[in-house]
């Protein structure tokens, strides 16, 4: 076995009174990865958070190479060669790939303390081409998508030749191509006998990298071993302490006729071209595409948020006015956005507050305007009940504290509690765990069986073939194919996705 | 595991049924934002009152050394000091909650108060008026449109509204619509309307105004004095306004985070050029209390006053990052500068040694403030 | 109003000494420096308590100044009004609580409060000082361009000292190459410099130029030296200057001969007979005494420099510094 | 839209500031012919000048998120020391103006302290700089004039390469902030931490040390600003400085710098900003504007500038939209 680089023992840490890790006893070997699960709010990203010298522990201690190591502050972690790739990610908009790559140490004009501006953007280009993203080092990452500043991300910890790499759910903005660079990339960082830990509730991706898998539940570890040893079942049983039987549940039988939700030839200059697409009420429509492929604009456009050229969209028969969101929500159309952080919640505000948010309307006195707090507080609080969101107090949390994937949670609370008649969500799973996803799945189709038609935006096509009663595939901002669930086919639905770009590589 | 917590949850929930209102108030308290459990209610106190505390002790201080401070006289200057300068301030709080800033309400002041004048003067001097812009239009040798009439005042206090109004009307749509940053947008209000506000009447001050209006300062109902009625009612409305209505809500969520509030279906725009309006709708209120006290439209009222106004809602804890602000904290801001204010002048201090001493006190209320809060950090 | 004048007493029971409140709008300029001095130091010398209060050009917190020294109970108020509307409506708090109130440099715009006033005539003293210019312009036999730094607008002396320059103007219709190029201030130094420079860019046939206050010397002078115009009086390129207030600078550039007259207003005169007239009231307990008194004022000219140069305080000054 | 129109949709844009710089200039040179003189345009720079000393100073502070009040003040207490070390102890000029340059270092440090180690709000801390600052200036000369030797005012004619002296001063202040903001470490990881404080953090950027920094760098500038304005008027009285803060924010936010931190730069922008502002005023004073009517004129210029910047911000958003489909579908 491989000599040890890095060992926690009895790692405590609590926030205020919650214990969030206790007595965390984990090894990391130089060239090998160590795959850590667990459910939302284990306390994964505290852990590597302790590591990364962002949070100090309670109680214990860790040792690199033997020699004691406390970080004073993510400083510290990097100087000794520790990598850290955030959960959410850490890039600065307002200046450029490159800078945002060398941002801890840029190289210098001798000992001049000017940049090396040329010596720079050539290793950024380096950099950029192992990772496979095609742009200039010089492009503001503002202009970048998620996936492609995740990609930077990555890029970044390339880039400072560490020996320990954290990866904290590193593909939840990736789709299938990218992540398949990343692994490849990982795996050459194994090669050189850097020590990995990689955090991922894809459980089919943390088989297929990694060598010994670690399962915390509730700030403890549950259970450690090698990858061998842990089928994808026990990893979800010892995860949520209990026998899981099934990951999707199955679609409702509840599709109507009536069309719910209509789009007819919804066009766009650069954006999308004649979209025609009906939701019926009960049923879940899977929309699927590639990073870029133009959904999310799509989506934007339908409910109000982008304007469009020509076309029109209905709910129940009733025209949207269009470019007005507060008129599609009474319309009776939801949107969960697929970026949490800047367009999903109010991160200072509760919990509650959040989830009340956009229903707040149905909760006020007419005229007065007065909300009646009561009322309000029972609705969200059942709501994020019922969703099983994981926090001290739903009154007095903030979301900001709260889990990754608990604050996908919250998002989707806020739009359950309108009550919509058509519900567009843009990569509701991102970065939750199995027993969290089961649960958005079943709270999907409990809303279409009550009638509600659904919009599921998914770049993971598992389980877009899992719970939806049809898939359309979106491509070049054009919809290229539909699929009933009869006819559902891996191999013809990816051939759909990737078409024309082959075509384009051809021509 | 799972049902534990959500039994606690509800459990705290429905045994806290006072929280509940702690529990809104608390989604701005802590500086640093964090969960707190037990000391919940502790750090609420602390944070909520702690100005008050701070100008309470400050007056102890003093007591021996100015007695006077506390006569009736003086008491009911401090009072009337506080009332319009409050007003004011709860104007600004609406504006700074959408991490914006309204640095036009001391133009609107001067403005109104012209303006207001104008309508409602008696006899004026030809040899000072003849050469305003407005002479023989709005303003003649009898005085203005509205003199004589017995309710003048009220007419004219109902014109200054609207044009104050129409001000925030511009700012508000401004920022809001087209984006303009609130900075410089209500600075050059700010220079546009006060220089209107002086050519007007040509620089001069407008006395003589009608008695019923001069009374508003001095007058009182059941031995309250209208000012006090006034920033009271001005007050309440504006806490209920922010802390239990609709508006208010979500005039929050736009200072935290004005994207997802926009795709919740908050019609940002419209509640952003809101409260730009009735920050410009508090200081012509303001202008009503001061020019009737002064007894004159001025063309440079309340020229000095934005840092007061700012100051006294920074000093309490409301954010100029946005989001964060209360109106119990604006008054208590509000009553500390007026009150420190008051206190520089009763101490007679030489001239050269007021603004240092000033300074300095208001250095050691941040500092303490600034303690306090690490110290309800620690207590967690 | 009875508890703090009960307060008051008991406070002052210690001394007999009588307390007099000094208000003044700000002391931003050597003029109103002068006068402060010569006012605090006056009373000191006669024995009373002096209160200070800095308005720092602010009417509200004058008011509020002068309502806390009420407070306080002094037996005499004393202020230089940021404005005469203000002068009036402090007055009459002062009548109210029956202390004598003395009102200096400034007139207040009416006599509805009964007042002891001392105050000088900006608008005729700067026609005086302008006049005096539009002699000596006569005599270069040619037409000049005329041009006025005026000060900030919402400062009524500013607009007093602009009107009486337009008096002058007037007085000599035919002098004039055109109207007057008025040239703005905002009573602060660097504004001054700066559109003074454009104006006389814009007009390098300025020739006549009146300064509304004497502390923008120093800057017309920078102004003016590098384009050669800060020349002698006599000399070709010399600007016929003018000035108001009559402070140190003012008295040595009319020694030199660069200035040609400033309007003086007798600060000392100013303040001696407030002073007299509070001090008699005082002693003799009067609550409202009422009483105008009139600062003739007057330019000091090229004309006049020697004979008149002892009345300036500016001058004084400038002596007592010599020493 | 061709690719050309595009590009030229797309440099107007970018440019607008700079156009709409030289739409002033010419329309003034119409309207007053001999507006349109490089000696004029020298003229404008030069009276710019001290307040772009300090709005650089303030773009410092402004790309943190910070805002500095207190340079008004710091200006008058340094430019006092000066004075006062040379009229009362003899100091010969140049070590006059190092003492009073180091006061106001030590103001910026004082800011600088009291925002980052002490935690107080940039505003409170600033105010109260702002407020005491001017106290430490009366206390000092009892609110009298401080006259400055004729040696000092000299330097106003001094030129340097045929440059004005305070043009020069100016201009090596601009040159100086422009390099460091834009090609040195510290630099860039200062629009960083304007951008995002909590992630900076996280990248082990020392980001307490770069605000202390702005503050001081501030307060230098202010100083400076002092020393290029008394070089010109030989006199100082009580109000000097006051105010000028809002000027110097007012040019810097005008110059494209958020109060809220990461973005704006040294050059062009608060540079531009502030010569602007001060070709309006001379431009007014040119065209011989009612002194009334002028400060209403002014406002709606620059009210029209900022328009025009941020409604130039929304469109270019809107070409820079990636564009999904392939080139030839749009
Ligand atoms: N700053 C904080 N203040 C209070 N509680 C916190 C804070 N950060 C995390 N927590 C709590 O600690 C627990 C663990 O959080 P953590 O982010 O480590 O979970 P995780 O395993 O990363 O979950 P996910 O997979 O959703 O990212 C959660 O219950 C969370 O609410
Ligand atoms: N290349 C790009 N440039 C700019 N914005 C992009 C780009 N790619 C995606 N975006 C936007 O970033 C957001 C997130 O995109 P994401 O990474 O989720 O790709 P995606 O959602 O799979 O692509 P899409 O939703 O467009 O099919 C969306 O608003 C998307 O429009
Ligand atoms: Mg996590
Ligand atoms: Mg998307």
């Amino acid at each position: 076995m491989t000599n040890t680089l890095f060992s926690f023992s009895g790692i405590c840490k609590a926030f205020f009174g919650v214990q969030v890790l206790d007595g965390i006893d984990l090894e990391l070997h130089s060239g090998r990865v160590l795959g850590l699960i667990g459910e939302n709010g284990a306390g994964k990203s505290t852990l590597m958070n302790v590591m990364g010298g962002v949070l100090r522990p309670e109680r214990g201690t860790m040792r690199m190479e033997g020699r004691l190591y406390e970080p004073k502050g993510p400083a510290d972690a990097s100087a000794s060669g520790i990598g850290f790739i955030h959960q959410e990610l850490n890039l600065f908009t307002n200046l450029t790939i490159a800078e945002n790559i060398f941002i801890e140490d840029f190289p210098r004009l001798g000992w001049l303390p000017f940049i090396h501006h040329r010596r720079m953007a050539d290793r950024a280009r380096e950099l950029l081409a192992d990772i496979g993203l095609a742009a200039s080092p010089w492009t503001p990452v503002e202009r970048l998508s998620p996936g492609e500043r995740q990609l930077v991300e990555i890029a970044k910890v390339l880039a400072s030749d560490a020996r320990i790499i954290l990866f904290d759910e590193p593909t939840t903005s990736l789709t299938a191509k990218e992540t398949a660079v990343l692994f490849d990339v990982i795996r050459r960082l194994k090669a050189r006998g850097v020590a990995i830990v990689y955090i991922s509730h894809i459980l089919s991706d943390v088989v297929a990298l990694s060598d010994d898998i670690a399962v915390l539940r509730d700030g403890a570890l549950v259970a450690t071993g090698r990858v061998e040893d842990f089928p994808i079942p026990r990893m979800i049983s010892s995860m949520v302490g209990r026998d899981v039987k099934s990951i999707f549940p199955p679609p409702p039988q509840s599709v109507r006729e009536a069309a719910i939700l209509e789009v007819r030839g919804l066009s766009q200059p650069g954006v999308a071209r004649n979209i025609d697409l009906a939701v019926h009420s009960g049923e879940i429509v899977g929309m699927f595409g590639l990073m870029g492929a133009g959904r999310t604009e799509l989506v934007r456009m339908i409910y109000g948020l982008d304007p469009y050229a020509e076309g029109g969209v209905t709910i129940a028969g009733k025209p949207l006015p269009g470019g007005d969101p507060a008129a599609s929500i009474v319309g009776g159309l939801a949107f969960v956005t697929e970026n949490r952080r800047e367009e999903g919640l109010l991160m200072s505000m509760p919990i509650a507050e959040n989830i009340g948010l956009v229903a707040l309307p149905g909760y006020a006195r007419p005229y007065s305007g007065i909300i009646d707090q009561k009322r309000l507080y029972d609705a969200a609080t059942g709501i994020a009940t019922d969703l099983r969101i994981k926090a001290a107090s739903y009154l007095r949390q903030s979301a900001k504290s709260l889990s990754g994937g608990n604050q996908q949670k919250v998002v989707i609370g806020k739009w359950l509690m309108a009550r919509p008649k058509v519900l567009i969500v843009d990569e509701p799973t991102r970065g939750i765990d199995v027993g969290a996803k089961f649960e958005v799945y079943t709270i999907l189709g409990n809303l279409a069986e009550a009638g509600s038609g659904i919009l599921f935006i998914s770049s993971e096509l598992e389980e877009l073939m899992g719970v939806a009663h049809r898939i359309v595939v979106m491509n070049r901002g054009e919809i290229v194919g539909s699929f009933q669930r009869s006819e559902f086919d891996r191999e013809r639905i990816m051939a759909a996705a990737f078409r024309q770009s082959t075509e384009e590589t051809a021509a | 595991m799972e049902t534990q917590e959500t039994n606690q949850v509800s459990g705290s929930y429905r045994t806290g049924g006072n929280r509940l209102s702690h529990a809104f108030g608390r989604m701005f308290l802590p500086r640093r934002d964090t969960i707190s459990i037990g000391s919940l209610a502790k750090n609420a106190l602390l944070s909520e009152y702690f100005v008050l505390y701070l100008s309470i002790a400050y007056m102890i201080v003093l007591w021996p050394i100015i007695p006077w401070m506390f006569g009736a006289q003086n008491v009911s200057d401090i009072l009337s000091n506080m009332w319009p300068l409050l007003i004011i301030a709860i104007g600004q709080t609406f504006v700074l909650i959408t991490a914006g800033i309204d640095l036009s309400q001391t133009s609107v002041m001067a403005l109104t108060s012209v303006v207001g004048a104008m309508l409602m003067v008696g006899h004026v001097d030809p040899l000072l008026f003849s050469k305003s812009p407005v002479w023989g239009i709005l303003l003649t040798e009898e005085g203005g449109l509205l003199s004589g009439y017995s309710l003048s005042f009220i007419f004219a206090i109902v014109a200054m509204l609207a044009i104050g109004a129409l001000v925030g009307l511009f700012n508000g749509i401004a920022v809001a619509v087209f984006r303009m940053p609130a900075f410089i947008v209500t600075l050059v209000s700010m220079m546009f309307f006060s220089a209107i506000a002086v050519y007007l009447p040509k620089s001069e001050n407008i006395q003589g105004l009608p008695e019923a209006y001069t009374s508003i300062s001095s007058g009182s109902l059941l031995g309250i004095p209208y000012p006090l009625l006034l920033a009271v009612a001005v007050g309440v409305a504006a806490h209920i306004l922010l802390s239990r209505t609709l508006y208010g809500r979500r005039l929050y969520a736009i200072g935290i985070n004005p994207t997802a509030s926009a795709i919740s279906g908050i019609p940002t725009k419209r509640i952003v050029v809101l409260a730009y309006v009735i920050s410009a709708l508090c200081a012509t209120l303001g202008a009503v209390l001061y020019s009737s006290r002064l007894e004159m439209g001025r063309p440079t009222l309340g020229d000095m006053q934005f840092i007061d106004i700012v100051g006294a809602n920074v000093i309490a804890g409301v954010s100029l990052a946005g989001g964060k602000g209360k109106i119990t904290w604006t008054l208590f801001g509000v009553f500390f500068f007026v009150l420190l204010a008051n206190s520089l002048n009763l101490l007679n201090l030489p001239f050269y040694m007021i603004d240092i001493v000033k300074g300095a006190v208001i250095l050691a209320a941040a500092l303490l403030d600034v303690a306090r809060n690490r110290a309800a950090i620690q207590s967690r | 109003l009875v508890v703090p004048m009960a307060f008051a007493s008991s406070a002052y029971a210690a001394d007999k000494k009588l307390t007099i409140a000094f208000s003044f709008q700000d002391l931003e300029t050597e003029f109103w420096v002068a006068g402060h001095q010569a006012i605090t130091s006056t009373l000191e010398e006669r024995g009373f308590n002096v209160i200070e209060k800095n308005a720092s050009e602010d009417a509200n917190k004058q008011l509020e100044q002068v309502k806390s020294v009420i407070a306080q109970g002094v037996d005499g108020i004393i202020i230089i009004p940021k404005d005469g509307e203000l002068a009036v409506t402090i007055g009459k708090l002062a009548n109210q609580a029956g202390i004598p109130y003395g009102v200096f440099n400034r007139p207040p715009s009416s006599k509805d409060a009964k007042a002891l006033v001392a105050v000088a005539d900006n608008r005729k003293i700067s026609a005086e000082a302008a006049g005096f210019m539009a002699e000596q312009a006569k005599k270069l036999g040619r037409k000049v361009t005329p041009a006025i730094l005026v000060g900030d607008l919402g400062d009524p002396n500013a607009v007093e000292r602009r009107q009486g320059f337009l008096d002058a103007i007037e007085a000599n219709p035919d002098l004039w190459t055109g109207a007057p190029i008025e040239i703005p201030t905002k009573w602060d130094a660097n504004t001054a410099l700066a559109n003074l420079q454009s104006a006389l860019q814009a007009n390098p046939d300025i020739d006549f130029l009146f300064v509304s206050s004497d502390f923008l010397f120093p800057v017309v002078k920078s102004v003016l030296a590098p384009l050669g115009k800060w020349e002698k009086s006599g000399s070709d390129n010399h600007v016929i200057l003018g000035g108001v207030d009559g402070d140190k600078t003012a008295c040595k550039l009319l020694g030199d001969g660069y200035l040609d007259a400033t309007g003086v207003q007798d600060v000392y005169n100013e303040a001696d007979l407030v002073l007299d007239a509070i001090t008699e009231a005082v002693k003799a307990g009067e609550k409202t005494p009422e009483k105008w008194m009139l600062d003739p004022g007057f330019a000091l000219t090229l004309g006049n420099y020697d004979a008149k140069k002892d009345d300036m305080w500016g001058c004084k000054l400038l002596a007592q510094k010599g020493k | 839209m061709n690719t050309l129109q595009v590009w030229v949709v797309r440099t107007l844009l970018k440019n607008t500031t700079i156009i709409l710089f030289l739409l002033l200039f010419v329309g003034f040179g119409l309207l007053a012919p001999n507006f349109l003189s490089l000696r004029n345009l020298e003229i404008i720079i030069s009276n710019a000048s001290y307040i772009g000393i300090i709005a650089v100073g303030m773009t410092f502070v402004l790309l943190t998120g910070g805002i500095d009040l207190s340079v008004g003040s710091v200006m008058y207490v340094s430019a006092v020391v000066v004075g006062l070390l040379i009229e009362n102890y003899d100091f010969s000029i140049a070590a006059a103006l190092m003492v009073g340059f180091l006061a106001g270092l030590a103001f910026g440090l004082f800011n600088a302290v009291v925002i980052t180690l002490l935690g107080i709000p940039p505003f409170i801390a600033t105010l109260v700089t702002m407020i005491a600052g001017r106290g430490v200036g009366l206390l000092l000369t009892r609110s009298a004039a401080v006259d400055f030797p004729d040696e000092l005012t000299m330097l106003s004619a001094v030129r340097v390469f045929g440059i004005q002296l305070n043009i020069f001063i100016f201009a090596l202040v601009v040159l100086a902030a422009t390099v460091f903001l834009m090609l040195t470490a510290s630099g860039r990881r200062l629009y960083a931490v304007g951008n995002d404080p909590e992630a900076a953090r996280k990248a082990g950027i020392n980001a307490t040390a770069l605000i202390a920094m702005t503050y001081v760098i501030s307060g230098g500038c202010a100083a400076l600003a002092g020393f290029v304005s008394i070089s010109q008027l030989g006199r100082v009285n009580a109000g000097f400085g006051m105010g000028d803060e809002f000027d110097a924010i007012a040019a810097a936010v005008l110059g494209g710098a958020s109060l809220f931190g990461g973005v704006g730069t040294a050059f062009p922008g608060t540079v531009l900003g502030t010569i602007m502002i001060q070709m309006v005023q001379a431009g007014l004073v040119f065209i011989r504007v009612d002194l009334y009517i002028q400060p209403i004129v002014m406002g709606g210029i620059i009210f029209f500038a900022v328009f025009l910047d941020s409604f130039r911000r929304v469109q270019l958003k809107k070409l820079e939209r990636r564009n999904i489909m392939r080139l030839s579908d749009s």
